[in-house]
This record gives structure tokens, C-alpha cells and sequence, in this order.
């Protein structure tokens, strides 16, 4: 195939994945537009094979069906909840290809590199294997296997990683003027790894959303370098687009969390130790002035209700409480109980966590409202029913200026007739701090796993 | 200075996706950051091109083995990048 | 084959500038339609920059003074463009 | 200055425009965006200047001076309501220098033009002078001096285009696989012209809005050809921006009339004769049912009215009327009347035509609202002042499946109390039909030119 015909696929292709991603911008079209992406893969793939510079077909086809096997059984058993660890993995191996891609490149062209070539291939390298490393590092805290979800924090660890750029930086620059010596590209691969674990380990579990979200905004310009080094406009502009999706949604959390990215990567903070133990009653009781009641109690309220806002937070993903949420949210329907759901930007522990999870469970997306939608209608609700939300309802954010969160837009939750929190105790949710909903006059704390709760409401309304 | 045009040329075409990535993707609604989120991860598979030619290029052993793990790496981040997010995009419906 | 080269990276170029161009120019509210107008109209002077190189390139007398023409034109497109742009922008006040 | 300097200081310079661009989208940012664009303007010819190709400085620096004042001159004598016939000028020049500067590039290359050069150099020649024609023929239109405004049609017209085109794509065929002859460029550039001037006749002086936002467009095309002939990313990009910039403006036009691009470039539609003499009287007693008010009526009617929403339609521009809209409003405001103006996005001859009026006559643009912002308030309003709109407030577009204009979104002005109509007399506005929003029981018909009626409005109002 003729160079300029392959140019003009690659146009096409990379107009494809335009198309695709600007689909991705209504429901209607979503699944269409995640469609033409593949297509604009698979064109593009398909491309490459047939350019001619290809001799070795074999290879290609078995590590092509390896991955692909893998690719499939993983999509289908992955849960809805790892959706972020899921996302981590990718980002690493597609780090991975991209750092492989510039080794590979180094030695293809061994014998004639010159300088801006030679550049280009270590920074593919460095940024494909930070990816890598910093991504299965990401995977493993969230899990928590292997590496602990808290900040591993050591001394001189900034120096430590400023060095470590430093001798990259060093490498890179006398690989480019002198390429001769390849145990130094090497070299090079093995810090860029290092970088990658350590850069990511001082930074603690939760805060690893945003984390993968850059990560991913790296797999990006790791694709892109690649396609500075082969000259190859489709993976720049391709690699291009996903860097822009990356730091649009690390910036879009840090803005929900009203923390700066600086912080969330050089911070240290971003653990908070699960609640172990001491259940709901003893939580409860060392609160003093909060109210606890019963299902009855709530049975009562609901039943005179018109109308009813749920804001489901992380605790709803936590205790896979969104098939109970529809339950729920049906049985009041069939009251004729006008529900919708108030879903604020960063609840959960991801962008559009809250959406993907009630999706999940036949909740039509019509029903979703986003803050700026619904904040105005919780003061004419009669009842809000906060599942496992606490850092997204907290008032401080608007009242108290010395709260972390103070100036971090939420929902006006407290506004309507009547609170109703679904929580296990009273341990504070990702912000670590008290949350003075619980203790208005008209909030009604329902303790107890989210499911559980809601499972018991439902029965107890369906009995009348 | 012809290898310093090829990079100009290349910045270009950069530059002006970078702004077309964040036009297109600051318009996408929370609803949607999840796939949007997994959609373009999949999307950065696309390294995958550069991994074929990686390892079809010679019969050498070694660049082939290294090109071989790129292939399917990229392959295992496209594929299953790509049904990850069809998988929730089914989810959402209308009522 | 190298003319058709040149021509796919001024087309990649191109489709991505169109790009850039309808995502941004349809942010702009109905407001400032009218300035928008005569705001993009300014910029298309550039060709002025083509007209620059054709002006100068030469003593012969001919294609200077097409390209004299040229200059005016287009610096007649842009100077006026700006200014009339800036004299209506200027009127727009908040309370 | 190499090669690769003036690259790179061409992509910030395109940066910087696509940032003041951007930056034209909230009035707050305008004037700074447009000086950023003005400022990569001169960035981009002083770096041109700059290169080393230029020879012969002393022609360049005459035209500059010449095209400088001549712009200086006519930017500041312009008046606000010329602004369609001033665009009309400028894209035509623009068209010009594109067409010329393909004509030098020919000779420039002479001895060495290969096809796909002298291809493109006749795709800029085209496009340029088709601009550059069809601009001024815009022009005069607009001005209704030399050419009516009314569509000249005469037989096989559309026949003589299409001739026209087979013609030049021959001529330019054959230009690219024998460029050695060079009247045969000449004898394109007179083809192009004439089918500059014959594209346009055919449509109406009222439809030249949409025709110069799509020549807006041309120009911008003509300039990114000049780009490809060059080889010049800078006018790729900054042609290719003012491209979409057209064919959005014409598109907005277009679905604002409820007409396709293509009823307007081919229908020979779109020429409303002026109301020539007749008199409000005249024309009120013909209409039989139509009910005419005295400026006392109106007043009573305003002095206890708590809200008020303007509606500016071409009339006021026709009428130059908007600084007594704006006097009336402080004379309102001063009684403790609410006044907002509703503009609908196709309100006037242009888009933009009425905030630009309104700016000039110094209406804070706070309270000019859009069709949507404002549409539900009507009916939570006492009086609605309609000057010089017609269409924009026809409710057939609502109601009558049967009206031409049927589909197109419209001011809900019927929804006031009482609506107060300022207009001279019966006659229909740009499209051409009845309007029975005038005929309404809770219309009041004030009429008379748009300026007296204010005038007297405001004096009778504060007389009291
Ligand atoms: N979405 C994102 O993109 C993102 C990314 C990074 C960080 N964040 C941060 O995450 C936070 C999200 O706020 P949020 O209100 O959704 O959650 P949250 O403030 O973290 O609170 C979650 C609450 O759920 C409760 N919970 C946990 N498991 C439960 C179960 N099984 N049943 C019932 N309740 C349960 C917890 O209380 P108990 O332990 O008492 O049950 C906890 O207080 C914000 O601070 C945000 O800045 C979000
Ligand atoms: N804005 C754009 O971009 C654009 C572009 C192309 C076409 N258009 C079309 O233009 C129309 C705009 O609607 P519109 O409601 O603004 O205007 P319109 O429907 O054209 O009506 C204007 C009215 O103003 C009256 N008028 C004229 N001179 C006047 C004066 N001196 N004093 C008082 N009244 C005067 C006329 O009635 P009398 O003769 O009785 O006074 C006429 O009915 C739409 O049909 C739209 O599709 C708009």
C-alpha cells in the first residue's frame, strides 16, 4: 500500500475517533460512538498490518489472539464497583506497548538514530514505563493486596524522585547525542520504572481515581510520543485526545474534592482507614445528641410523602446497595411518589460512579438529575434519603469557612422536610470530618448497611 | 535541519488535537465520565499500531519477543477497554 | 510521491483546524454573533501573509504590483476587520 | 530567520488566534480576544517580513500604508447599521488577495509548476475571486445602488453556472497537466469573477445576511488554499477556523428563517419591496379589524404596569430607533418598572444585529436575554413593547401547520397582558405574511415610525 493511501486511512481513522468521542456526550448516542471507535481501531490495525513493512505475521497473529482472550474473559467478569482498578490495568499495559514500541523502535533503527529520534524514543520509554509501573501500583492499592491503600511515606522522598528525573534527563540527553550504547536505554527503562512505583506510592488509596485519571492522560502522550517517534499523525492526534480526556476528568474530581492536583499528588494524604467493627448502635451512641430511628418510624414519614430526592453516595457502591435503591425507588413509584435521584459531580469514588452503578440496576438515566439540576427542588421535597452520601450533603461546605471543604459545591440535602441517612455509624466518610446533617432536627439517622436497610423499608412499605 | 521540520509538523498536529480533545471531551456530561473515562482508555490502546510494526518488522528473536509482549498488551487494552465500556453503556436506558 | 505527502499533512492540518473551528465558534452566544462575524472576517485577512511573500519576492514589475494589490487588500481586510470588531466590542457593557 | 523558527512562530501565532477566538464567546473576554487576534495578525506578517524571502520591501510597505488608512478611515466613518455591507467589503477584499496571491505564486513557480501546485493554485484563484465578486455584488445589493435588491432570474441560469463550473474545472485541468500557458490562468480568473456575479444575482437583497456569512466563509477557504499552495500551516489553520465560522453563522441564519441553505442560494426568494408611502391610517383602515391606540392609552396602560419586556425587531435598526428604546427603559425604570429585552436570535437582518444596536445605545447587555432565557416570562408580564419586529413574534409559527415560517421558534409575545405593537402600518416584515398577533384582543396597535412613537412615549410618560 502506497504511503499516501495509508496517510489518508489514518485521517479517516482519527476523524472516526473524533466522531466517536463527541457521541460520547449523550446516552442516546453513547453506545453508537464507543462503537465507531472500535471501528476506527480496527481500520486502523487492519491498516497497519497491510502497509508492507510488516515480514513477520506469525508473531503478530498469536500475540493478538493472546490478548484478545484475555481482553474478553476480563471485561466479563470485572463488577461494576472495579470499574477503577479495571481502568488502572489498561492504562498499564497500554503504557507498556507504547514504552515496548520505543525499545523496539531504538533497535530498528540502531545505526542510523540522530539526536531528535533518539530524544523522542526516550521519552516515549520514560513516560510509557512510568505509566506502567505507576498504574499496577494504583491497582494494587486499591485492592489493597500487596501494597497498603495508606501513603508510604519516607524521608527525602521528593529529592529521592528529583534525582531520579535528573539521571533520566541525563541519560535521555547522552543516549541522543551518543545512541551507540544500548545497555543505557536499558538503564533508562529500569529508573522510569522505579519513577513510576515511586511517585505513585506516597499518594494514598483513595485518592487513586485521580491518580488513574492522569495516569490515563499519560497512556495518552506515551501514544502520542510514540507517533512522534514513526512520524505517525494518527497515534499523535489519537494519543493527543486521550491526554486531553485524562486531565479533563483528574481535573474535574480535584474540583469536586476543592483540592488542587499539587496536593493530591505531593500531599501524602487520601487514607481513611475503613470503619472496622463497632456497629452501628455503639457508633451511634458515643455521638450522643444524634437521633437514631426505627423502620417504622421512617415507614410513617415515607407513606404521607409526595415526593422524594435519593442521593446515593459512596457507601451505596460500597455495600452494592443499587439494585435495593430501584426496589426502593419502585415501591415508592407505585405509591405515586414522585422519585428522582440527585447525583452530585464527584459522589463515589470516581466520575459518574453513582450513574454507571444505578445503570447497572435499570434505573433510567432520565431520572439522574446533576446538581445544577436539582439543587433548587430539595426545599419543595418532602423527603431526602441520603444512601451511604456524606461528604457530598455536608452544609459545612457552604457555612463553615474554616471546613476543608469549605466552598466545594453539594447538595442541598438538608433543605428538604424531612433527611433520611442511610449509614452503618457515625464514621465520617473521603474528607475525614464531621458531618452536621446528621445532627438536624429534621434528619432522621437510619443505621445499618445500606442494603439491609433499604431491603427492610421496602418490605415494611410494600406490607401496608 | 530536515529532522527538526518533521517535528514541527508533528507539533502541529498535536497542538491542534490537544484542543480538539478538550473541546469535544469538556462537553461530555457527568453522566458519562465513567465510559468516558474507560472509552478513551481503550482509545490509548492504540500504541497497538506501533506494536505491530514492533513485531512484524524482522524475524530477530529478540525485538520480536519485545514486540510481541506490545502487541498484546495493547490488544488486552483495547479489547477489553472497548467491551468494558459497551458493557456499561448497555446499562444506560431511557425509561 | 513527495507532492502528495505535503498534501495529506496540510489536509490533517485542515480537518483538525475544522474541528477546533466549529467546537469553538459554537460557544459563542447569539450575543455576539455580529462581532463574531466581523472578528472572523479580520482574521481571514491573513492571506495578507501570502501577500506579503508575492509582493516582495521580486523586482520584476508585473507580479509586484499584483502583489501590491494583494497587500492592500488584504491589509484593508484587516485593519478595518479589527478596528470596526473593537469599536462595536467596546459598546458592550455590563450594569 | 530558519525555516523552522518561523514554524514555530507560526503555530503560536495560530494558537493565539484560536484563542481569541475562544475567548469571543462571553462579552467580558471579547475585546481581549479580539485584541489577542489582532496581535497574532502582526505577530504572523512581521515574522512573514521577516523570513528572508522578501527582496523588495519599499512595494510592501506602500500597500501596507495605503490598505492601513483606507481601513483606519472606513472603520470609524461605518455606520453600526451598515455592519452587513462593511463585512461585505472586507470579505471581499480578503477573497481578492487570496485570488492574487494564487496568480503570483504561478508566476513565482513558473519553469517548475508540477500538477498538484498549479491544481491548488487554481482551487485559490477560484475560490478568491468567486469571493471577491460575489461580495461586491453582495454589497451593492445591500446598498441597493446599481443592482436592485430584487433576485435578477433570467432563463437557464442555473445551466450557465453549471457551464460556467464544467468550464473552469476544465481550464484548470488542463492548467495542472500543462501549466506552460499562462493566459489560460487569466482566462480563469474572468470566469471565476463572472461566476462570482452570477451566483449571487439570482438571490434577494434581503437573503444577502446569509449569502455574506457563506462568502465570510469562502474567504476563509480561499485563504487555507493559499495555504496548501504554500505549503503555509498558518493560513491552513486560520482559513479553516474562519471556514467553520461562516458556514456556522449561515447555518444559524438559515434555521432561524426555517429555510435550508439551498432555498436561499437557489430559490430566487427573499426580496420584500419597501412599504413605499400609504400611511399608518391608510394601512390600519384597510386591515378592518385592527385596532389603533393613541399614545394616551398606551400610557395609561405602562403607568401601571410592574414588568415590561422589549422586543426589537428590524424595524428599530431600519428605524435607527434603539436610543430611544433605551430612553424609554431608563423612563420605566425610573417609574419602578422592571425592563428586560427579549431578542430573538434572528431579530433584524444579521445575527447579532439587535445586541449590537442595543450595546451602541448603551443597554447594559445584562438585560438583553435570549429566546430561551426569557420565553416563559411572558406570560408573568404586563406589557411586551414590540418595536419593529414582526416575524420574530408571528405565533403561526406555533400554531398554523400551514404558514411558511411554521416550526420556527418564536417570542412568546402573546402571552403578555398586553402587547404594544410599534410599527408604520399593516405591511409584513422579511417573510412576508400576515401576522394575527396583531389583530389580538390584548394588542394595542401604536402606529407610526418606531423613533416618533417612542419619543412620545417616554415624554408623555414623564410629563406625569
Ligand atoms: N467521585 C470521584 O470522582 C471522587 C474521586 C476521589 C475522591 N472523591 C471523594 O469521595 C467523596 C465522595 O462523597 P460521598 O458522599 O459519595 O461519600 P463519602 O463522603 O466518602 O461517604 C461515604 C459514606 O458511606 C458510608 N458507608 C460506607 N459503606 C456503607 C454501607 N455498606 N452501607 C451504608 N453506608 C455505608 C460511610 O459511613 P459509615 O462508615 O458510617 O457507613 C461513609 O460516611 C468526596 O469527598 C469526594 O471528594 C470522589
Ligand atoms: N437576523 C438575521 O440574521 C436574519 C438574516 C436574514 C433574514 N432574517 C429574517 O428577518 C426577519 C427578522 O424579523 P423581525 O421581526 O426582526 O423583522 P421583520 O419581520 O422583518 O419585521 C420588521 C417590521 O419592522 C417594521 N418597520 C420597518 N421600519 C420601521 C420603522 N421605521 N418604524 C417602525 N417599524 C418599522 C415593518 O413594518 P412596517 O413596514 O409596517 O413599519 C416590519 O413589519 C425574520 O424573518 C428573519 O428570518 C434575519
Amino acid at each position: 500500500m502506497p504511503g499516501y493511501v495509508v496517510d489518508a486511512i489514518y485521517l479517516v481513522t482519527s476523524v472516526l475517533f473524533i466522531v466517536g468521542i463527541k457521541m460520547l456526550s449523550t446516552p442516546a448516542s453513547a453506545m453508537r460512538g464507543n462503537f465507531i471507535s472500535a471501528i476506527a481501531m480496527a481500520l486502523a490495525v487492519g491498516t497497519t498490518l497491510a502497509t508492507g513493512e510488516i515480514v513477520e505475521y506469525t508473531s503478530i497473529a498469536i500475540a493478538i489472539v493472546i490478548g484478545t482472550v484475555i481482553g474478553i474473559v476480563a471485561s466479563y467478569i470485572v463488577k461494576m464497583t472495579q470499574m477503577p482498578q479495571m481502568v488502572a490495568v489498561y492504562n498499564g499495559v497500554g503504557g507498556l506497548a507504547s514504552c515496548l514500541v520505543g525499545v523496539v523502535e531504538f533497535y530498528r533503527n540502531y545505526g542510523h538514530l540522530y539526536p531528535y529520534l533518539t530524544a523522542m524514543i526516550a521519552l516515549t520509554v520514560l513516560v510509557g514505563a512510568v505509566t506502567f509501573t505507576g498504574s499496577m501500583v494504583a491497582f494494587l492499592k486499591l485492592e489493597e493486596k500487596l501494597i497498603s491503600g495508606q501513603p508510604t511515606l519516607f524521608p527525602m522522598q521528593h529529592w529521592l524522585n528529583l534525582a531520579l528525573i535528573a539521571g533520566i534527563a541525563g541519560l535521555g540527553t547522552a543516549l541522543a547525542v551518543n545512541p551507540a550504547y544500548a545497555p543505557m536505554l536499558w538503564i533508562l527503562v529500569g529508573v522510569s520504572f522505579l519513577l513510576g512505583v515511586l511517585v505513585v506510592i506516597p499518594i494514598g488509596g483513595a485518592d487513586m481515581p485521580v491518580v488513574i485519571a492522569l495516569l490515563n492522560s499519560y497512556s495518552g502522550i506515551a501514544a502520542s510520543l510514540a507517533g512522534f517517534v514513526l512520524s505517525n499523525n494518527l497515534l499523535i492526534i489519537t494519543g493527543a485526545l486521550v491526554g486531553a480526556s485524562g486531565i479533563f476528568l483528574s481535573d474535574t474530581m480535584c474540583r469536586g474534592m476543592n483540592r488542587s492536583i499539587w496536593n493530591v499528588l505531593f500531599g501524602g494524604f487520601g487514607y481513611v482507614p475503613m470503619a472496622a467493627g463497632g456497629g452501628p448502635a455503639a457508633a451511634a451512641g458515643q455521638a450522643g445528641a444524634v437521633k437514631s430511628y426505627s423502620i417504622e418510624d421512617a415507614v410513617n414519614v415515607l407513606s404521607s410523602a409526595r415526593s422524594v430526592i435519593i442521593v446515593p453516595g459512596y457507601g451505596m457502591a460500597a455495600g452494592q446497595a443499587q439494585h435495593q435503591v430501584r426496589d426502593l425507588a419502585e415501591v415508592l413509584d407505585g405509591m405515586g411518589v414522585t422519585v428522582r435521584y440527585g447525583i452530585h459531580p464527584v459522589a463515589g469514588r470516581m466520575p459518574g460512579h453513582m450513574n454507571v452503578l444505578l445503570a447497572e440496576a435499570n434505573v433510567p438515566y432520565d431520572q439522574l438529575l446533576e446538581m445544577d439540576q436539582i439543587n433548587d427542588d430539595f426545599k419543595r421535597t418532602d423527603v431526602c434519603i441520603v444512601v451511604g452520601a456524606n461528604d457530598v450533603v455536608n452544609p459545612a461546605a457552604n457555612t463553615d469557612p474554616s471546613s476543608p471543604i469549605y466552598g466545594m459545591p453539594v447538595l442541598n440535602a438538608e433543605q428538604a422536610k424531612t433527611v433520611m441517612v442511610l449509614k452503618r455509624s457515625m464514621n465520617p466518610g473521603f474528607a475525614g470530618i464531621e458531618n452536621a446533617l446528621f445532627l438536624h432536627d429534621n434528619t432522621m439517622m437510619l443505621f445499618g448497611d445500606a442494603r439491609a436497610t433499604l431491603t427492610k423499608l421496602a418490605n415494611a412499605l410494600k406490607r401496608q | 535541519m530536515v529532522t527538526v521540520s518533521v517535528l514541527m509538523v508533528s507539533l502541529y498536529v498535536f497542538v491542534l488535537a490537544v484542543f480538539v480533545g478538550f473541546e469535544i471531551i469538556s462537553k461530555v456530561p457527568p453522566l458519562l465520565h465513567t465510559p468516558l473515562m474507560s472509552g478513551t482508555n481503550a482509545i490509548s490502546g492504540i500504541s497497538l499500531v506501533g506494536a505491530v510494526v514492533a513485531a512484524g518488522f524482522s524475524h530477530e528473536i529478540f525485538t520480536t519477543v519485545l514486540g510481541m509482549i506490545a502487541v498484546v498488551s495493547g490488544t488486552l487494552n483495547v479489547v477489553g477497554g472497548y467491551l468494558v465500556t459497551d458493557r456499561m453503556l448497555r446499562m444506560f436506558k431511557k425509561k
